[in-house]
């Protein structure tokens, strides 16, 4: 009984009310005509769609930057980068990897600066991360109209400039990872198992980062910066590496996300991107300054779970699509919860 | 009131924190007008005694005290500062509690400002009524009338120079109407000479007035010169209380330290003792609480080399300095080699280590497994415990290393836990200040900075704590350089002890010294050229 | 201080405010607006926008930063107003009917926001952004699903056509400038509405006496430094929670005069911009997180609207798309705010690091001079 | 709990402010209450009353308008109690009457004819059948802040600025 105690005490009532509003879900959406195995695919798919924009909060969250708010950064860098692939008409597996590739030196070098910002504020960070996303974002909307795009799919078509809202990635690298090896089961049920590994591979790597000596400098900067300070780890810089990691995984993650998908979204797309991840990892158990993979899977999970179940299952059940005001009351509330724990901020 | 009874009287004051006794059977009164000196090494129960007095929470928190607290005779019991102050108990603390962007008017009479109700009291509250400023500059005025000092009542004290900072917080305690005791702690560490002397003659003409003074300060001549009666505390006991006439400032100095000299005799083995390994000169450190102005020192290979001092002198600040986690500046010379200041990585390159004081903050992961404590500086600087994949490009936590060497210190410093992967916050403070030993012992350092060693463990790890530090000295030779304010420590395991006072050395004894001549070093009274600085430094800071 | 000094101290506390200037002095010619035009715009955006931005002021006061939690009261003022158009009363008297709705509902709201922003102190501004999101689930919970179904709506014609919830934008016809047109006077070219102003005249009055009030000097006191004012006996927590109150009521109030000046009232997206709007005009005046005043207010509203009117044209006029003047502004918006928010962090950590070193001069009085340290 | 004795000021303070919260509240609700006055020249159905060639009618001191017969034109009014007064063009003859709606009703039809006729009621509610709101909208557009993947709107549509209020 005592460690069910301390096991509810550490997973928090908040994460169990969500798992099992979740569970009963899954047994109530057969009842009502919901296709089990096509819910099950779907969350799946969403959940490859979001894991690694969720796992690149990770490195920020363990240097003590707090809930990376500037996301969008990370973000615009893989836009860029899947727009140029779009525009050298790259296809396939070298569209996709393309795109990441090209996506690199920007998604590095906003990281740099923007880390550097955040070394220079400490204290307001989050308010700040946001702000420079917001307004970084507005920059690149008068960019996509400016920049001399040219492949006709993408540029607007009476105008012959600037780009789409959205531009479909068909024919180039439109469910590359998805359908590499998919298990196709009956006409609903299809498991991404591409997708999945592509996934499990970037949590392995950053597995793997977090035991080596700079990711474990991190994670004693995040939980202490005066201790490691004492033993001679320079705080600023293993912050700024975090913050270049975490918008270099943003980058990934969004060019996974379109893959997934099917469309590059631009413009304003980037900010809604930013509070699903973030909620997602602090469901999956994460806190301000301590997150690990098994938070980004589940917390993933259970999210894009509660995404995918609740506008089929509760829109039966009530004829009402209330499913975006659950997931405004569930996300937000989620990281209320966070941001008013006992939290030691980095000063 | 001219009832000549005792205005505050303390009867059999005891407090013990988790076992160790702070204070034992303190009794001592306080006459309306008379000032009393109340001396004591840091450590000795002053603070926690004022904490008692003065109803502060954390005393109720850590099981109270016994004895009582009697005012004009009847007993009082103050479950938070605020029935103190009305009980009319005025307490000044060594950091100021005043509001930068308020005037000294407004600081004055914080939360009492005189006001005239508006006509939406009834309607949202009493907090509704317009203050009335005229009355309160008056109020503020009289109080500063009252210390006889010219304050300009309408300048921000964000503005204001340190005097007049604390002119102001003394200001607002005697401005209020029923405060008819006073408690100063350290009231002039921040003064200049010019400014100390008119506070003491502020503090003379408040007595004349009838108000009760209890002067809490390391500096005995200003205390002589003061107090009518003077109260020295060592290691929680009241051991004198005399009458301030006659008595010296020599004889203070040795009442504060003089133990009975039962400190298990030091054995005089023979010290065969290398070369100069450590030299230090003009040396600097901007650590807030504990600056140090100008510190000349060397050490010598195997030496154990004390530094003692009272609390706020700036010994704390030369590990800190010379390790460079505190902005610091001067020479500083390892193996004849210069050590570049303000750079913690290459300090620790240089072959040195640091245990610092601040255990929970700095010295622990508290989070983290203790294996993960004790490998991760030894990783961070020498790049142990690490095993390469891919060929070096890559490099992973070698979790097993790191077991192993957890497993051998938990066996050498008999560290008791129950697994290496138990986390640091649950162990007892001694096992805790064995995984910083142990983190510092594992980078094999040449020199070992030590800060505080045994502050806060139980009389028992003290002494596990002290022998293994002897033990590393005397089996691998490691130059050992012991900062602390436990005289008794220093003298038992030192080769040699220098005191710091007002932030440079006052002087270096042998650990065989007599006691008193420590007390007065201490003191600060020697009349060494760093005392004659200490006038100007500050009134340099005054006019930067 | 030396003359350079104060120079660089100047730019460096009004960068926001001088970027902006100079901006949309520079955007007015190739907007091709008539001076009168903008001039005239200005006034009705004054009138509009004042009021929310004053709003701001006393959270500032209290130190809890810019009270992004101020949507939760434009909420409560929208729920107001959609009552008075569903009981169809009209014209002044159907504003002050939305304000007595609303009152209740933005003090209870006010209170859940102070007493949240007390649980997460040193991350107030955040978590009234997550706060106000928060709040606007449930607010669309209420409106979207509540009102029609549970709470009974007479005037069928503001339900979506589902029989339940309001519809996306709501007419306010009844109330259109029924505020400004009680007495538009005729100032040369321009129309000002008075009465507007008047309500504005009044509400910077109460600031200026509320900080003369005991609550007002417990704000600063409790803004300035928490602990010396616990010490004091001031009640921290309370008077927090008091400063977001008025807060949040001032904004249900401005949201009001808002929305009564624009004519119709987009009820899901309205309170959106709400925070932003009134964040970017103080910040524009040259306010910081910690200090503000009246004249930033007007000044960031004056400068804030004119960028923002003359923008799009000019966007247009230069890069051939107003598009890009839309997006142009936005930029500009959020710039403001994050280039003053920098700024604020980044001197107020420079002026630790200068006191500390004040006292290091002190300290290396001797020996090898001052010490020049990176 | 000490029986709140309604001499503290407070209390009677704060009890006398919810009073005058509660009267305001209403006095808005009754002074400001608007109401559609459809105002109708036509015959009567049995032939009691014909409609007037030609007259001005004039509602409180809204301006005045024209009516032929057959004509059906609405007047917005705030509150209960009105004035109405009639000129027919013909004779000049002048009627003048007022009255009160009832609090509930939005909408009520005044017939003239009738009120000449001197026939009472002249005034009947009138309730009109909302026909169905143009296109059904869905719920809320999804907003810049939140959303994440809804279905990419059309093809063409002009990258929408966010619905920024100016």
């Amino acid at each position: 009984m005592r460690n069910l105690k301390t096991f509810i005490q550490d997973f928090g009532w908040p994460r169990i009310i969500i798992f099992l509003f979740l569970v009963s879900l899954f047994v109530f959406a057969p009842a009502v005509g919901v296709r089990l195995d096509a819910s099950i695919s779907d969350v799946f798919n969403r959940f490859g769609q979001y894991a690694i924009l969720v796992l690149a909060l990770v490195p920020m969250i363990q240097s003590g930057c707090g809930l990376n708010f500037g996301l969008a950064l990370g973000i615009i860098a893989g836009l860029l980068g899947s727009t140029l692939s779009l525009q050298l008409e790259l296809r396939g597996f070298m569209g996709f990897f393309g795109a990441i590739a090209l996506s690199a030196p920007f998604s590095i070098l906003l990281g740099y600066l923007y880390g550097k910002l955040l070394n220079k504020v400490k204290g307001e960070e989050m308010t700040i991360a946001m702000y420079v996303g917001f307004s970084f974002v507005m920059l690149m909307c008068i960019m996509w109209l400016v920049l001399p795009y040219s492949n006709p799919t993408m540029v607007w078509g009476y105008a012959g400039k600037g780009l789409r809202t959205t531009i479909t990635v068909e024919g180039y690298w439109l469910k590359i990872l998805n359908d590499f090896l998919a298990i196709k089961v009956g006409r609903f049920f299809v498991f991404p198992t591409g997708l999945l590994l592509f996934v499990g591979f970037c949590a392995f790597c950053m597995w793997v980062f977090l035991r080596s000596k700079t990711g474990t400098a991190m994670t004693a900067v995040g939980s202490n910066p005066d201790f490691a300070r004492a033993s001679g780890v320079s705080a600023d810089k293993m912050r700024t590496i975090s913050v270049v990691i975490s918008t270099f995984l943003g980058a990934i993650g969004i060019i996974v996300y379109q893959q997934s998908f099917g469309f590059v979204q631009l413009y304003t797309a980037p900010t809604p991107m930013v509070f699903p991840a973030i909620a997602a990892i602090l469901i999956g158990g994460a806190n301000i300054n301590k997150a690990s993979m098994v938070n980004v899977l589940v917390g993933t999970f259970l999210f894009q779970g509660l995404l995918t179940m609740t506008p089929s299952v509760i829109n039966s059940v009530l004829q009402t699509d209330m499913s975006e005001v659950i997931r405004m009351i569930v996300s937000n509330g989620m990281i209320l919860y966070a941001l008013t724990r006992k939290m030691k901020v980095a000063k | 009131m001219g009832q000549n009874g005792p205005l505050l009287s303390i009867k059999n004051i005891s407090k013990e924190f988790y076992g160790n006794v702070v204070l034992h059977d303190v009794s001592f009164d306080l006459h309306e007008g008379e000032i009393l000196g109340l001396v004591g090494e840091n450590g000795a129960g002053k603070t926690t005694l004022m904490r008692i007095l003065f109803g502060m929470p954390v005393i109720a928190e850590t099981g109270g005290f016994n004895g009582t607290i009697l005012i004009d005779g009847q007993e009082a019991r103050f479950s938070n500062p605020f029935d103190a102050l009305d009980a009319g108990i005025g307490m000044v603390h060594q950091e100021f509690s005043l509001i930068p962007g308020f005037t000294t008017t407004e600081n004055i009479v914080l939360n009492r400002e005189s006001m005239h109700p508006s006509l939406l009291n009834n309607v949202f509250g009493d907090r509704m009524s317009i203050l009335d400023r005229s009355v309160m500059k008056k109020r503020a005025e009289s109080a500063i009338a009252k210390l006889g000092v010219k304050l300009d009542s309408s300048m921000l004290v964000s503005e204001m120079p340190v005097g007049h900072k604390q002119f102001t917080e003394i200001a607002r305690e005697i401005s209020r109407e029923k405060t008819r005791v006073l408690v100063l702690d350290e009231p002039t560490a921040v003064l200049t000479e010019s400014e100390a002397e008119v506070l003491l003659g502020s503090l003379k003409r408040l007595a004349k007035e009838g108000v009760g003074i209890i002067f809490i300060s390391h500096r005995l001549q200003e205390v002589v010169e003061v107090a009518d009666r003077i109260v020295v505390l060592r290691d929680g006991l009241a051991v004198k209380n005399v009458p301030s006439s006659g008595v010296t400032i020599k004889d203070i100095a040795s009442w504060m330290v003089g133990r009975s000299v039962s400190a298990d005799v030091r054995s005089e083995e023979a010290r065969n003792l290398g070369a100069e390994i450590l030299s230090v000169e003009h040396l600097w450190v901007d650590m807030p609480g504990e600056t140090v102005r100008d510190v000349n020192f060397s050490v010598r290979s195997g030496e154990i080399f004390g530094i003692g001092g009272l609390a706020g002198q700036g010994k704390l600040g030369i590990p800190n300095g010379v390790m460079g986690l505190y902005p610091a500046g001067g020479a500083v010379r390892l193996h004849d080699k210069e050590v570049v200041l303000n750079a913690p990585a290459l300090a620790l390159n240089a072959g040195m280590a640091f245990v610092s004081e601040d255990r929970r903050g700095v010295g622990l992961l508290l989070e983290e497994s203790l294996d993960w404590n004790i490998a991760f500086t030894a990783m961070q600087i020498h790049g142990q415990y690490l095993k390469p994949i891919l060929g070096g490009l890559f490099t992973q936590r070698d979790e097993k290393a790191m077991y192993c060497l957890c497993e051998e210190y938990i066996k050498l410093l008999d560290i008791k836990c129950t697994s290496s992967k138990q986390k640091a916050k649950e162990l007892s403070g001694g096992n805790q200040q064995k995984i910083c030993l142990a983190k510092a012992f594992a980078l094999k350092p040449d020199l070992l900075f030590v800060s505080e060693p045994t502050r806060g463990i139980d009389v028992g790890a003290k002494k596990l704590v002290l022998d293994t530090l002897r033990k590393y000295n005397r089996e691998y030779g490691t130059t050992i350089v012991m900062v602390s304010s436990e005289l008794e420590e220093l003298r038992a395991i030192c080769d040699r002890i220098a005191i710091i006072d007002e932030g440079s050395i006052a002087g270096v004894l042998p650990p065989s010294a007599d006691i008193a001549e420590f007390g007065i070093l201490m003191a600060g009274v020697s009349d060494s050229p760093t005392k004659t600085k200490r006038a100007d430094a500050p009134q340099e800071a005054m006019n930067a | 201080m030396s003359a350079k000094k104060s120079i660089g101290k100047f730019i460096s506390d009004y960068a926001v405010l001088i970027i902006f200037t100079v901006i949309t002095l520079a955007a007015i010619s190739p907007s091709g607006l008539s001076i009168s035009y903008i001039i005239q715009e200005v006034i009705t955006r004054l009138g509009r926008n004042s009021f929310l931005v004053l709003a701001l002021l006393l959270p500032i006061f209290a130190g809890m930063g810019l009270n992004f939690g101020m949507t939760l009261g434009a909420m409560a003022g929208q729920i107001g107003l959609i009552f008075a158009v569903n009981w169809s009363v009209a014209g002044w008297q159907g504003l002050v009917f939305a304000v007595l709705i609303g009152l209740p509902i933005s003090v209870f709201l006010g209170w859940i926001c102070g007493a949240v922003m007390n649980k997460a102190k040193g991350r107030e501004m955040v978590t009234g952004y997550i706060l106000a999101f928060f709040i606007n689930g449930i607010y669309q919970f209420f409106v979207l699903y509540m009102m029609g179904s549970v709470i009974p709506i007479r005037n069928a014609a503001i339900l979506l056509s589902r029989g339940y919830g309001i519809r996306n934008t709501l007419n306010l016809e009844s109330v259109r400038q029924s505020l400004d047109n009680i007495f538009m006077l005729k100032v040369g070219p321009f129309l000002v509405p008075v009465i507007t102003f008047v309500i504005i005249a009044l509400l910077c009055v109460f600031i200026v006496w509320f900080k003369r009030t005991k609550l007002g000097q417990d704000m600063r006191a409790v803004g300035q430094d928490m602990v010396v004012a616990d010490a004091a006996g001031i009640p921290v927590e309370k008077t927090r929670i008091i400063a977001i109150i008025i807060s949040t009521v001032l904004a249900c109030v401005g949201q009001i005069i808002f929305l009564q000046n624009m004519g119709n009232l987009a009820t899901y997206n309205a309170h959106d911009q709400t925070g932003f709007f009134a964040v970017a005009a103080i910040l524009v005046g040259g306010a910081s997180v910690k200090r503000a005043s009246i004249a930033n207010v007007f000044i960031g509203v004056v400068l804030l609207h004119a960028m923002f009117i003359v923008s799009p044209l000019a966007g247009q006029r230069l890069f051939g798309s107003a598009m890009i003047g839309e997006y142009f502004r936005q930029f500009i918006g959020y710039g403001a705010i994050a280039l003053s928010l920098v700024l604020y962090a980044w001197k107020s950590r420079k002026a630790a690091d200068d006191a500390r070193s004040g006292l290091r001069h002190g300290a290396s009085g001797n020996g090898n001079g001052a010490g020049g340290q990176a | 709990m000490k029986a709140i004795s309604l001499k503290n000021p407070k209390v009677l303070v704060r009890s006398i402010l919810l009073l005058i919260y509660v009267a305001v509240l209403v006095i808005m609700l009754l002074t400001g209450k608007r109401h559609t006055i459809l105002i109708d020249n036509k015959d009567a159905g049995d032939g009691s009353y014909l409609a007037i060639d030609g007259m001005s009618v004039q509602i409180d001191k809204q301006e005045a308008a024209e009516y032929y017969p057959g004509d059906r034109d609405r007047a917005l009014v705030n509150g209960q109690k009105h004035t109405i007064k009639v000129e027919i063009f013909s004779d000049g003859k002048i009627f003048e009457s007022s009255f009160a709606l009832p609090l509930g009703q939005d909408m009520v039809l005044l017939s003239v004819p009738k009120l000449v006729a001197g026939i009472e009621p002249y005034i009947e509610p009138f309730s009109v059948q909302l026909e169905q709101a143009s296109a059904p909208e869905a719920g809320p557009p999804q907003g810049m802040q939140f959303g994440g993947d809804s279905v990419p709107p059309a093809e063409e549509a002009a990258p929408t600025a966010p619905a920024l209020i100016q």
